[in-house]
């Protein structure tokens, strides 16, 4: 079970690789968003297969942490200043 | 089998760090620049874990990505846009120099980091620390560390945070306030801080024990500030006048208030009463996130909240 | 055979290098603050390499908590810039309107 | 059985983490890549949280990995939401 799961951790990381060139392909600003939001949910996953993997219940903690902190940087990232607003 | 999957993962966040890290520095755009930052922390963390350091993962997870993530954004909105600048090249010589001089640097790091690898003799602290671990009041031996074996280190630590929001204090009025958030940011926000402050309660709780502590749940509860902030609230979630301040020195005051304490119980500075130590640690603990809380956020604002000033500005007016 | 711990410490030192090149290099502020940023990411790992010692036995707490007082101080530092640059950008525009 | 189970599951879940990514690659614009990240990224953590759920027997950590996946639901339905207004702002401000 141990191997599948870094196995899976592994082919999840690859998947985070290819979606990172995939925004580097497309800079416009949205897509920036999805992909990070892509990665956040990337990330969450190989953090909760290490947990498994590695035997380590505290990294469970890690990918809560990873999945708050995703919906912050979205709304970080989607604010405009004051200045900005003509809505 | 096992093994290999692990090598393989390794090599992976390896590479991804290293491409991250160039591309984070040299792009085009300081906006996607800092936007890899934050990824690179988000694969940061995944290094941290994979290397059986879950309390600096938490750490990097939150502040990091998280809070450094929110501060350089805020940084980038300060420009005007027709000041955005683009890449200024420097001559050819000297990148080169540099260049060199920096590889010169990193591989004698390199060479004498192999050199302490291959002759890796001696006890290590960590043994001690594991030798001493049921002296101190707590079980999770990093927490132990941090608040009982080197309590110092973190004395300073608060007092360096409390050093820097002074000097942004210093700095003159707060950025202004982002503009108040649509319905889908509200519910989003209305929802995401009271999950923010739970788990910022709960890792507090569990750093006794598991990984986690002051400094992760300072950092959470401080994005929920940050997200309060964004969402175009104006009190972001701070309590008013004379008690922020007393937040902010909290954490150094509460923690020398116990070092002296000690002192004059006969031991030395900051020296807990073996049976007393779990208790004082997390009243420690306590009184450290809620400043550690309170510094980041004023940071994030970036100068001395509109509240503080208005009655002088008033006068003058 | 590669090492774990030396596959992240010599990453480390590369990520270390890195940032100090281009926090030399680098005229624009918020690019070197970036920069100093990935210099500690890099020092850090070289603290958290030389902690792990296998997967089977657990790894020493004293570099692990030294690099988390470091991610803080790093982060108060970080702030501590912006602010100053943000106040050299309210100069440069006063001086521009004169 | 159970790690069997698991073990589909997981590997489901990876399939769908491909399939988002290969959405975000060959979709021809960003709300076309919207839609096809926000689905299959879901699911496929929702796939890979159940495999994992099957593996533990602790129920706080079981509470964990529910709370993450609805949590990472939650946060990929308002997130959409937000970014769909920025594209759509960002062309008017374009045009």
């Amino acid at each position: 079970m141990t191997e599948l799961l870094l196995i899976a951790s592994a082919a999840l990381g690859l998947n985070l690789a290819l979606s990172l060139l995939a925004m580097l392909r497309q800079p416009s600003a949205g897509d920036r968003m999805l992909s990070a939001q892509l990665l956040g949910t990337n990330g969450v996953g190989v953090m909760l297969l290490l947990s498994l993997a590695q035997d380590q219940a505290a990294l469970l903690d890690v990918a809560l942490v990873l999945a708050l902190l995703a919906a912050v940087v979205v709304i970080a990232f989607t604010r405009r200043p004051q200045e900005a607003s003509h809505d | 089998m096992t093994f290999d999957a692990l090598l393989v993962l390794d090599m992976l966040l390896a590479t991804l760090m290293l491409m991250l890290a160039i591309a984070a520095l040299h792009c085009e755009s300081l906006r996607q620049g800092i936007f890899l930052y934050i990824v690179f922390g988000l694969v940061t963390a995944l290094a941290w874990a994979r290397l059986k350091a879950p309390d600096v993962a938490l750490a990097e997870a939150a502040i990091g990505s998280g809070v450094a993530g929110a501060l350089l954004l805020a940084g980038l909105r300060d420009r005007k846009p027709r000041k955005q600048k683009s890449l200024l090249r420097r001559p050819a010589w000297q990148v080169l120099t540099v260049t060199y001089l920096v590889i010169g640097l990193a591989l004698t790091a390199s060479w004498a980091f192999l050199d302490a690898q291959a002759n890796d003799v001696g006890p290590r602290l960590g043994a001690m620390v594991q030798a001493e671990l049921a002296n101190s009041g707590v079980s999770n031996p990093v927490t132990a560390v941090l608040l009982n074996f080197r309590a110092y280190d973190t004395l300073l630590e608060l007092a360096v945070l409390l050093a820097a929001l002074l000097g942004v204090l210093a700095l003159g009025p707060e950025r202004a306030a982002p503009r108040a958030a649509g319905p889908v940011v509200h519910h989003l926000v209305a929802w995401l801080t009271p999950l923010l402050i739970v788990t910022a309660g709960y890792l507090l709780w569990v750093g006794a024990h598991a990984p986690g502590g002051a400094f992760q749940a300072g950092a959470l509860l401080a994005a929920a500030g940050i997200v309060v902030r964004l969402s175009g609230n104006p009190h972001n979630g701070l309590p008013s006048g004379i008690w922020v301040r007393m937040l902010a020195v909290a954490g150094c005051g509460v923690f020398m208030f116990v070092g002296l304490a000690s002192m004059g119980g006969g031991a030395n500075l900051l020296q807990y009463p073996a049976n007393w130590a779990g208790t004082l640690i997390l009243l420690i603990e306590v009184f450290a996130t809620l400043a550690i809380t309170t510094s980041l956020v004023l940071v994030y604002l970036g100068g001395q909240p509109d509240s503080w000033s208005s009655g002088r500005r008033k006068a003058r007016a | 055979m590669l090492e774990t711990s030396t596959l992240y410490g010599l990453l480390g030192i590369i990520l270390a290098a890195l940032g100090l090149q281009a926090a030399i290099l680098q005229r624009d502020a918020i690019r070197r603050i970036l920069a100093i940023n990935v210099l500690g990411v890099g020092v850090f790992l070289v603290f958290i390499a030389t902690a792990y010692q296998g997967a089977d036995t657990p790894p020493d707490a004293v570099p692990h908590a030294l690099v988390l007082t470091g991610i803080v101080v790093a982060v108060a530092a970080t702030a501590l810039a912006l602010g100053l640059q943000r106040r050299l950008e309210i100069l440069d525009e006063d001086t521009d309107d004169e | 059985m159970i790690d069997l189970l698991s073990g589909v599951l997981i590997i489901g879940g990876l399939f769908f983490y491909v399939a988002g990514t290969i959405g975000l690659l060959r979709l021809p614009d960003t709300l076309c890549r919207l839609h096809a990240v926000t689905k299959a990224d879901n699911l496929g953590l929702g796939l890979l949280a159940f495999g994992l759920l099957l593996q533990l027997t602790d129920p706080l950590s079981m509470l964990k990995v529910l709370l993450i996946w609805i949590l990472v639901l939650a946060a990929s339905a308002a997130g959409g939401q937000l970014i769909a207004r920025h594209v759509q702002r960002e062309q008017e401000d374009s045009s």
